[in-house]
């Protein structure tokens, strides 16, 4: 079966990104397909490298970039609500004429077409609200 | 971010051309930014333009390829309101060019 | 075309457990997890859980271990792991959030 | 493969949160991507179609302008939960476009009758 993810909340404030991690990583192992994870609203905040937990606590920008990495997973930030909390890439950051970025493959700036495409494709959409 | 220079001052626009005050566009604006584009503007822009600005007035949004036509439908006539008719005005993306003559934000809500 | 609903906020929003309550037809599962298992010891919720008809209630362990909780003796939930989560996303239609 | 029917759920009220300006935003694009979309408004977000909004005078833009501009999307299947609506005193001609009131039961229908439903 072919799944969808879509998260909105931020891994420091809300622990949508975190049970999304865990069932996606179950779908994965029960053989199912993903063919995509969406980031809206504050969950964009993920696809920052620059976030800096403690070393004790989960870093939940690495485990999807380990699990998207493993899987070739498609993870898709969806761009307009990224670039308003100061999340982007290098391609971005030049565009908006900003000194340094903070995002980088596997997590992908795109529009919100994005979503409403994961939504016609795939069986299931599951969101991980906050 | 680039400047361009209009009747003695200069305006700034971001890469790909939109303005970056939107309270500085004027119709002297707009027929610098079409010819950036390559575009000579004809009665048949400027038609477009002001429904497009109309738009943007009432509903604080650029619109859409299929709201812009609709729009264009009901302010000048079924016959104007085709993805046909605004595709030969502004060939490389209706929408989003029409919005950066106007003055307008890039629309988001595209594809 | 039955639906899972999943909640993730105590039983403390009220109006949100009442619309996601509202919204359960006959066949549907509800899945509470985060926040939300706290329904297996709010009086109310756990009584008004236990009189829905033909439809099933799920607490996700995890989050119940997590917050040191467990069902009562009474309830008819049944308690699953994040497995049973994907079984349950499979076998409904559709998942509805509610949070 | 017969197109998928979309619900919008609103649950939020407007300026408070980034909520009911990111649940527009996708019913605009998903509209643009001529999927069939409908929106049903519970809990605290029937007051954001109210007309009365002044919202520049808190810096931000007018959700309710933008709401007016859903029908130009094909969206016009926009309905109101009757009971959040009465708590907040929110009654059809206060809105800027024409909504229908349904109940608790519609509601559970409506959730069973579309392919996709997302919540705000």
């Amino acid at each position: 079966m072919l799944f969808s993810i879509l998260i909105y909340g931020s891994a420091h404030n809300s622990q949508s990104a975190h049970t999304a991690y865990r069932f996606a990583d179950n779908v994965l192992n029960a053989g199912h397909q993903i063919h995509r994870v969406f980031f809206y609203g504050d969950s964009v905040h993920t696809a920052s490298v620059l976030s800096a937990p403690p070393r004790d606590e989960q870093n939940i920008h690495q485990l999807w970039k380990e699990l998207a990495h493993a899987h070739k997973l498609d993870l898709v930030v969806c761009i307009a609500a990224a670039l308003k909390r100061g999340v982007m890439d290098e391609a971005e950051a030049k565009r908006h004429e900003k000194a340094s970025f903070n995002s980088q493959a596997p997590y992908e700036l795109s529009g919100l077409g994005q979503l409403s495409e994961a939504a016609i494709i795939s069986d299931r959409l599951v969101t991980f609200g906050a | 971010m680039r400047h361009i220079a209009i009747e003695g001052t200069t305006i700034a626009v971001d890469d790909e051309g939109y303005l970056l005050n939107l309270d500085e566009w004027s119709e002297a604006v707009a027929v610098c930014l079409a010819e950036e584009e390559e575009i000579l503007l004809s009665e048949a822009h400027w038609e477009i333009i002001h429904v497009i600005r109309d738009f943007y007035l009432q509903y604080e949004l650029s619109p859409a390829m299929r709201p812009l036509v609709k729009a264009v439908g009901l302010a000048l006539g079924p016959q104007k309101g085709k993805s046909i008719h605004l595709m030969k005005l502004f060939p490389e993306s209706p929408a989003k060019q029409a919005a950066k003559l106007a003055g307008l934000p890039k629309p988001t809500n595209c594809l | 075309m039955t639906t899972l609903h999943t909640i993730n906020k105590p039983p403390s929003d009220s109006t949100l457990w009442h619309s996601c309550t509202t919204a359960l037809l006959p066949g549907d599962a509800l899945l509470i997890i985060e926040g939300g298992v706290y329904a297996a010891t709010h009086t109310v919720i756990a009584e008004q859980l236990n009189n829905l008809d033909d439809i099933t209630i799920h607490f996700l362990c995890a989050d119940m271990e997590a917050r040191g909780l467990h069902l009562s003796d009474n309830s008819k939930a049944c308690v699953v792991d994040d497995q049973q989560f994907v079984s349950l996303a499979c076998q409904h239609a559709k998942v509805v959030s509610w949070f | 493969m017969q197109q998928k029917k979309i619900l919008l759920i609103l649950s939020r009220a407007p300026y408070g949160d980034a909520h009911a300006k990111e649940a527009l935003d996708v019913a605009l694009t998903a509209a643009a991507f001529g999927l069939p979309v409908s929106l049903l408004l519970t809990q605290d977000a029937p007051s954001l179609l109210l007309s009365s909004q002044q919202p520049q005078q808190i810096q931000q833009k007018n959700l309710a302008s933008i709401c007016s501009a859903l029908p130009m999307y094909d969206i016009e299947n926009i309905y109101i939960e009757a009971l959040a609506a009465q708590t907040q005193q929110v009654t059809l001609d206060q809105l800027v476009l024409p909504a229908e009131f349904v109940n608790e039961t519609d509601v559970a229908v409506m959730i069973r009758n579309h392919d996709v439903v997302l919540r705000f």
